[in-house]
């Protein structure tokens, strides 16, 4: 099996983007639209079909990993970048769960987008994110990364502006592209600084050596600066792709495009990609102490912050955006104690648990109609159980209640977290407080949509229905993820099968960064996690439980741009400021710079009709006066020469 | 008392002067063309008597040049005597300051 | 032969197009059947290697000892060039069959001079001959702005031509008593005159041939003619301007100013400033524009800004870098001013305020529109992006400054560009498009296999350089060896580089000494080929 | 002494017949005195030793191109200018800018010092010819000017049946659609 080639998995997908897109394209004349049954077919299969391929290669990868070059894509003779394939235990992970959740994504599409008339398009986007995303964690070079990287940004443009119809929807792809790309500036930067140290060399394994020569050799202090430029660099890239402070803000927006985009691309996968590059890199950050300092930093706030603002949301999705950025906060503070393995197992974890919740949320949503408000919703356990279950249970795990899949990871990071130098302790009470936050915003969405009374009128309240098998099946599968995947790496009950693997890319890094371990008990470190989601639990249901009051919305929906304003705390005025300097600069340009240079223009041109009209004052217009005049020039001329040639 | 050389080369320059008057200061098209034509041939005597002032071969020079100012001068008529033709038709009128189309 | 026909065959195919009978679509047939024809020479002569062919004398400048000759000669970057020029003139005369119904022959021989007027710039190795395309590729273009042109078309043509014409002035005195003063007209020969001469008098000429290129690229303080010609010009007229002529100002700035003159540091730096302040300008520009065509416009002088800029990084990975953005960016603005036009032909309108929720209704022609506008964005994978990461490189080895403008100006780039694609596609429609202005089934492929050709360079930009000739590859060949060396890792490279950073001070002081040995160690070498200088500069600087 | 009292006879002629040019009112007889201008100067070639140049001057502009000009002055009756004053304001400019050029150039004429070649003055019809035509290798090559000018008269004179006839042309096909 292994001697297969390695680009036959984003292979894969590319043909069905192909095919799909051939597909939407040539019904696009139709009234129609394409059959749905082939469309489908074709979009779940090709992913299945990665799937399978990934499968196949893990089942069989050595253990130092796979690597093939496909071919040179660039060789200018000083630099020099190949396409080639690393297919190493990192890789493994990623992939897998990249493809099998995507697989099962693309399942549940087909319900969820079942009549729509993008169906063909909508199916070609998710499956040209795939290929961008296998791209993403399957190369074997920062560059071939950094294709997947844009490509995934650009699938995410393309789905969240899917129905481009309503501009705010563009608006908010816009604002998703653009600040990815301020994040992608940073990407190309620390590329190039490495590059000049590194000889341009961009590919994993070389600069892996490079790296680790560059720590054995004791004057590594003259490269660190170029060092933690590249890293600060790199970490402007993650926090754009991964929605950290300051990059934060087109997240919330981004719940605009489908549901299933959100659940795929805004939560499980995508959004970890910065968790995966720092991980890549963890050689290099390692080296660089003041970097990673910034970066626990960043996560602490991001968590802290993320969580706060999702108490104040009332748009189902919103609230899971914001637990998003709040959980990816924590992968982050998890790298940036060099707990790369840790961060990635939140990774894992969390993809199951949070794309269980979003499909929980659009099957809400879809049965309720479109309906986003939760003050709308309530007491939909009865009506939907299967959905109410799944979203329960994904719950548990988001929170951290034992025996749940988050519990294992969550808890992981916060003892690494704990275990870490002095500040240590600092880092893991914050880490705590927002663990508790956590579990009542988590809460409150959970009470405010399965308890209570519906409050979103009798009209809605017969509409409401269970969603189909192919939603309710995808949904059923994540949740048994949500629950058993955490014990990959149980550490507790001796289980350590996650970092094992992990170990052959992250390990040598981590320990020499982490060298003084300090010793705690784990089961007191659990027992306070578990003591802060059941705190969490309570002072929700003491808030929102029962039936309480809830205010019904003043406005009957509120559009995006609008909400977005409202709660992403301050971080959208900051971009807003920098918008408006732009603006102003571009303002300044056009009104001022252009109008000046147009005036010099302007000067010039006239300055060279007033001389031809001062010129044509001498034309008199008249043939014989013009004859005569030219007469006078002969003879001054006659006169000049004879003067001059002596003869006078 | 003899003929001198100079007194054809002021008969040439009087008559050129006046060819060049009659063909700025007129305004009848057929003058302008009948100065020109003076001009011509006070060119052509100063060229002759010029060319008497050399000594064997190259006098000869001197008179050939007429010859092909005749020519040209010939040529010249034929074309601008037709223009004048073609304009008259067109403007009816032989004064030079009524042509003015491409006045600028 | 091959070069001959590239450029003396337009012509004549004109003269057939005006020889052709009937309304318009015999002219079509025949103009299309032989820019196609041209198109198959392009990529024959880009296989091909190197070709010259021999010099015929032409006539000999007033003043001066120097005979001009018809001397036509090709290397990758002509032969890249030619191709671009010749697809584009392609493409366009297929997207005017839709446009321009009626005046169609005229078009189409308006568009086949201009073609063999810019196969000429590109493919002539006499300096004289180079001028005399040069200028010669303003008649035609200014006559089809005149006649094809939009509501403003007369003032639009008239400024172009005059600003062109007079920024090239300087350049043709200058030609003038540079070839008369030397008595010899090819590139080789010029630089080597031009080591006897005067500094003074040097750096006044080569400013004043910079200028000729600065107004027709455009860069910055010279652009005025620019945003009203492309948007007045018709759209496939604005293909190729900003796809083909814009470019003979970046090859003029390296096979007839870099490869001739040794440029003051001061110059060199003053080139790079406004190179990026192009870019930057123009993504600034077309983030205000309201205009689509203009937008295109000021995104493309960002572009070629950003070209400019690389180029006078003077780093070894500046040519191919510049050659596949030029060739990049040349594609995708030229697939967008074509999009562009078939935009203001459904919905008789260029503004985006009148555009918008074309996709409904015109499904084939977004999907084109959106992935020129994706395409164009740079994103990796195609061609643009390989020139732009490369072009990016190469600054990082001036500064990190300049890369963080360019970086600047990618983002920007982004801005403006979903904001047009937003603008003409999404959103609510509210009139109705015109039906039979609709994207015909040949331009829409045309245009596709123009996309496909950005993805194709950008997987394999090996296509581009690969049949990197001799000329152009010298530069690139003496700086490879020093580069490899780097690329091994051990610890004495190591050593090297923090050795080189320990010394980095004096290296600062020693900088105007070796930028110095760097200009003057061409004089010794004998350059048998254009790039020949650069090359030299380019290795002076590795070796320091 | 005899040729002097020749040449200032034919002289006063030439110019008194110049002035006649100049002064007269109708074309017609513009025309006429400067045929006889042209014949005194003809006579004064005679002269000086260049009889060929004469009788060429005879033939040609006194012959032909005098006669072609009269006989269109007569075919155009109406170009009597009458209304038109023979000088305006612009002669003012004229006589004395082309009298300080005269005066210049006579001036320039009169400094210099130059005096006829006897033998030259002489001359002989043959030696004019036998220079024109020579063929032989070495010559000046006159013949092939010679022949350039015959060319040339045959363009003139086909340019100018072209530029009358078009119009001759343009008429008739009109009234054929009439």
């Amino acid at each position: 099996m292994t001697n297969l080639p390695l680009w036959l998995i984003p292979l894969f997908p590319l043909i069905g983007t192909i095919a799909l897109a051939a597909i939407s394209l040539a019904s696009s004349g139709s009234k129609k639209g394409p059959s749905e049954g082939l469309t489908g077919g074709l979009a779940v299969l090709f992913p299945a079909l990665a799937f399978v391929a990934v499968v196949a290669f893990a089942a069989n990868m050595p253990v130092e990993g796979i690597q093939q070059t496909l071919c040179n894509w660039m060789d200018i003779g000083s630099f020099r970048a190949d396409i080639g394939f690393l297919f190493d235990p990192l890789s493994r992970i990623m992939l897998l769960f990249v493809t099998g959740i995507g697989t099962l994504i693309a399942i549940y599409s087909l319900g969820y987008m079942h009549g729509d008339r993008g169906f063909a398009r909508f199916f070609a986007y998710i499956n040209l994110f795939l290929f961008s995303m296998i791209v993403l964690v399957l190369s074997d070079s920062l560059l071939l990364t950094f294709l997947g990287w844009e490509g995934v940004g650009l699938c995410s443009y393309l789905l969240i502006g899917f129905w481009n119809a309503d501009l705010n929807n563009c608006k908010a792809a816009n604002k998703a592209f653009i600040v990815n790309r301020v994040g992608d500036i940073g990407f190309i930067l620390g590329m190039l600084c490495l590059a000049m140290v590194s000889g341009d060399l961009l590919n994993y394994a070389g600069l892996n050596a490079f790296l680790k020569d560059a720590a054995n050799v004791e004057v590594i202090k003259l490269l660190l600066p170029i060092f933690s430029l590249a890293g600060i660099l790199f970490f402007v890239g993650c926090t754009g792709k991964s929605a950290q402070i300051p990059l934060l803000t087109w997240l919330p927006d981004a719940m605009a495009g489908p549901t299933p985009v959100s659940a795929l691309i805004h939560a499980a996968t995508m959004v970890t990609s910065g968790v995966y590059l720092m991980a890549r890199l963890s050689n290099l950050f390692v080296l660089i102490p003041g970097v990673m300092t910034i970066v626990v930093f960043v996560g602490l706030l991001t968590a802290f912050w993320a969580a706060i603002a999702g108490l104040f949301q009332n748009d189902i999705k919103k609230v899971l955006a914001y637990s998003t950025i709040s959980q990816l906060g924590y992968m982050f503070m998890a790298a940036g104690v060099a707990a790369f393995d840790a961060s990635i197992f939140h990774v894992f974890t969390h993809a199951f648990f949070k794309a269980a919740l979003f499909l929980g949320a659009g099957a809400v949503i879809h049965s309720l109609a479109g309906e986003q408000d939760m003050r709308r919703m309530g007491g939909l356990l009865k009506k939907t159980p299967v959905t109410a279950c799944v979203m329960i249970f994904a719950f548990f795990a988001i929170i951290g209640f034992p025996g749940f899949a988050g519990f294992w990871s969550k808890d992981l990071i916060l003892e690494r977290l704990y275990t870490f130098g002095d500040v240590g302790p600092i880092y893991y009470g914050i880490a705590l407080l927002t663990a508790i936050i956590t579990a009542i915003y988590m809460g409150r969405l959970i009470i405010l949509t399965f308890f209570g009374k519906f409050r979103g009128g009798e009209e809605l309240e017969k509409h409401v229905h269970e969603a189909p098998a192919s939603m309710l099946v995808p949904m059923v599968v994540l949740a048994v993820g949500a629950v058993f995947s955490g014990y990959m790496w149980a550490d507790m009950l001796g289980m350590t099968c996650f970092r094992d693997m992990l170990a052959p890319v992250v390990g040598s890094a981590q320990e020499a960064f982490r060298a003084a371990e300090v010793h705690v008990n784990p089961m007191m470190l659990a027992c306070l996690g578990t003591a802060a989601a059941v705190i969490g639990m309570v002072i929700a249901w003491i808030a929102y439980g029962g039936n309480k009051h809830i205010p019904a919305p003043r406005v009957a929906y509120p559009s995006d741009g609008v909400q977005a304003t409202t709660w992403t705390l301050f971080f959208d005025y900051v971009h807003a400021i920098f918008i408006l300097l732009v603006n102003v600069l571009a303002w300044i340009v056009d009104k001022c710079v252009n109008q000046l240079v147009m005036f010099v223009q302007w000067i010039i041109g006239a300055i060279a009709v007033l001389l031809g009209d001062f010129a044509s004052g001498f034309q008199v217009r008249k043939v014989r006066l013009q004859l005569c005049l030219s007469l006078v020039g002969v003879v001054v001329l006659t006169a000049l020469v004879f003067i001059y040639g002596g003869i006078i | 008392m003899e003929l001198q050389a100079i007194y054809v080369q002021i008969l040439a320059l009087v008559l050129f002067s006046i060819g060049i008057l009659t063909a700025i200061s007129r305004r009848n098209m057929f003058f302008v063309l009948m100065g020109v034509e003076l001009a011509l041939n006070a060119v052509n005597l100063s060229f002759i008597g010029f060319s008497k002032t050399f000594a064997g071969d190259l006098s000869v020079a001197g008179q050939i040049v007429p010859l092909f100012t005749i020519a040209v001068a010939a040529a010249e008529a034929c074309v601008g005597l037709a223009m004048v033709i073609l304009i008259f038709r067109n403007q009816e009128s032989v004064d030079t300051d009524n042509y003015s189309g491409m006045k600028g | 032969m091959l070069l001959h026909i590239l450029v003396l065959a337009p012509f004549v195919a004109a003269l057939l197009v005006a020889l052709a009978g009937g309304k318009g679509v015999a002219a079509s047939k025949i103009a299309i059947f032989f820019s196609a024809i041209f198109a198959a020479l392009s990529v024959v002569l880009i296989a091909g290697g190197d070709l010259n062919a021999a010099p015929i004398d032409w006539f000999k400048l007033p003043g001066s000892e120097a005979s001009v000759k018809y001397w036509l000669a090709s290397n990758t970057l002509s032969a890249w060039m030619v191709f671009l020029s010749t697809v584009l003139t392609l493409v366009a005369l297929i997207s005017a069959r839709s446009t321009i119904k009626c005046e169609y022959k005229n078009f189409a021989i308006g568009m086949l001079v201009l073609l063999g007027t810019l196969n000429g710039s590109f493919l002539s190795m006499d300096a004289v001959l180079f001028f005399f395309f040069f200028e010669a590729m303003v008649i035609p273009a200014a006559v089809l702005i005149a006649s094809y042109g939009g509501a403003n078309r007369k003032s639009a043509a008239m400024n172009f031509a005059i600003y062109t014409l007079v920024g090239s002035a300087p350049m043709c005195i200058a030609l003038w008593y540079l070839v008369a003063s030397s008595g010899v007209t090819t590139a080789a020969d010029l630089f080597n005159y031009v080591q006897t001469m005067d500094p003074g008098m040097q750096s006044c000429i080569a400013i004043a041939f910079l200028i000729a290129f600065l107004v027709k690229t455009p860069i910055f303080p010279f652009h005025g003619w620019q945003a009203a010609t492309y948007a007045e010009a018709p759209a496939a007229l604005s293909a190729i301007l900003t796809g083909a002529m814009s470019k003979v100002g970046v090859y003029g700035i390296l096979v007839w100013v870099l490869a001739i003159f040794n440029l003051s540091e001061k110059t060199l730096a003053v080139m790079l400033v406004l190179g990026l302040v192009t870019a930057v300008y123009g993504a600034l520009m077309a983030l205000r524009g309201q205009d689509v065509k203009k937008i295109l416009a000021f995104s493309s002088m960002g572009h070629l800004g950003l070209a400019v800029a690389g180029i006078f990084t003077f780093s070894p990975k500046m040519l191919p870098a510049v050659l596949v953005l030029l060739v990049g960016h040349g594609l995708s603005a030229g697939a967008l001013f074509f999009l562009s036009g078939t935009a203001e032909r459904m919905t008789g309108s260029r503004e985006l305020s009148a555009m918008g929720g074309l996709t409904k209704v015109a499904p084939v022609f977004s999907f084109l529109f959106g992935a020129a506008g994706v395409l164009a964005l740079a994103v990796p994978g195609t061609a643009g992006f390989v020139g732009e990461f490369l072009v990016l490189m190469s600054l990082w080895d001036v500064g990190p400054i300049p890369t963080l403008v360019g970086g600047f100006c990618l983002i920007l780039s982004a801005g403006y560009m979903l904001r047009m694609i937003q603008g003409v596609l999404f959103g609510k429609r509210e009139t109705a498009i015109v039906e039979e202005a609709r994207i015909s089934p040949l331009e829409g492929s045309a245009i596709g296999v123009l996309l496909a050709l950005i993805l194709v360079f950008g997987f394999h930009p090996a296509f581009i350089y690969e049949v990197r000739s001799t000329v152009v590859d010298t530069a690139v060949e003496q700086a490879a060896p020093a580069a490899e060396e780097s690329a091994e890792l051990n610890d004495e490279e190591v050593k090297a580089l923090i050795d080189k950073m320990l010394a980095e001070e004096e290296a600062a002081a020693e900088k105007t000494d070796a930028a110095e040995q760097a200009t003057a160690e061409p004089a010794v070498e004998t350059a048998p080929v254009a790039a020949e200088p650069v090359a030299a500069t380019a290795t002076a600087e590795e070796a320091k | 002494m005899l040729a002097l009292v020749y040449f200032i006879i034919l002289a006063v002629i030439a110019v008194g017949a110049a002035l006649c040019v100049l002064l007269s009112k109708h074309p017609l007889y513009g025309a006429l005195s400067l045929i006889v201008s042209m014949l005194s100067l003809a006579g004064i070639y005679g002269l000086l030793g260049s009889p060929f140049i004469g009788v060429v001057q005879v033939m040609v502009y006194a012959g032909a191109i005098m006669m072609l000009l009269t006989f269109v002055i007569m075919v155009l009756n109406s170009a009597k200018d009458g209304n038109t004053p023979r000088f305006d304001k612009v002669s003012l400019f004229v006589f004395p800018a082309v009298i300080a050029l005269a005066g210049l150039l006579g001036f320039a004429l009169v400094s210099v010092p130059f005096g006829f070649n006897a033998e030259a003055v002489r001359g002989s019809v043959a030696f004019t010819s036998s220079t024109l035509f020579n063929v032989e290798e070495g010559s000046r090559g006159y013949f092939i000017l010679f022949e350039a000018i015959g060319v040339l008269l045959l363009s003139a004179m086909a340019a100018a049946i072209l530029m009358a006839k078009r119009r001759i042309g343009y008429t008739a096909s009109e009234k054929e659609e009439n």
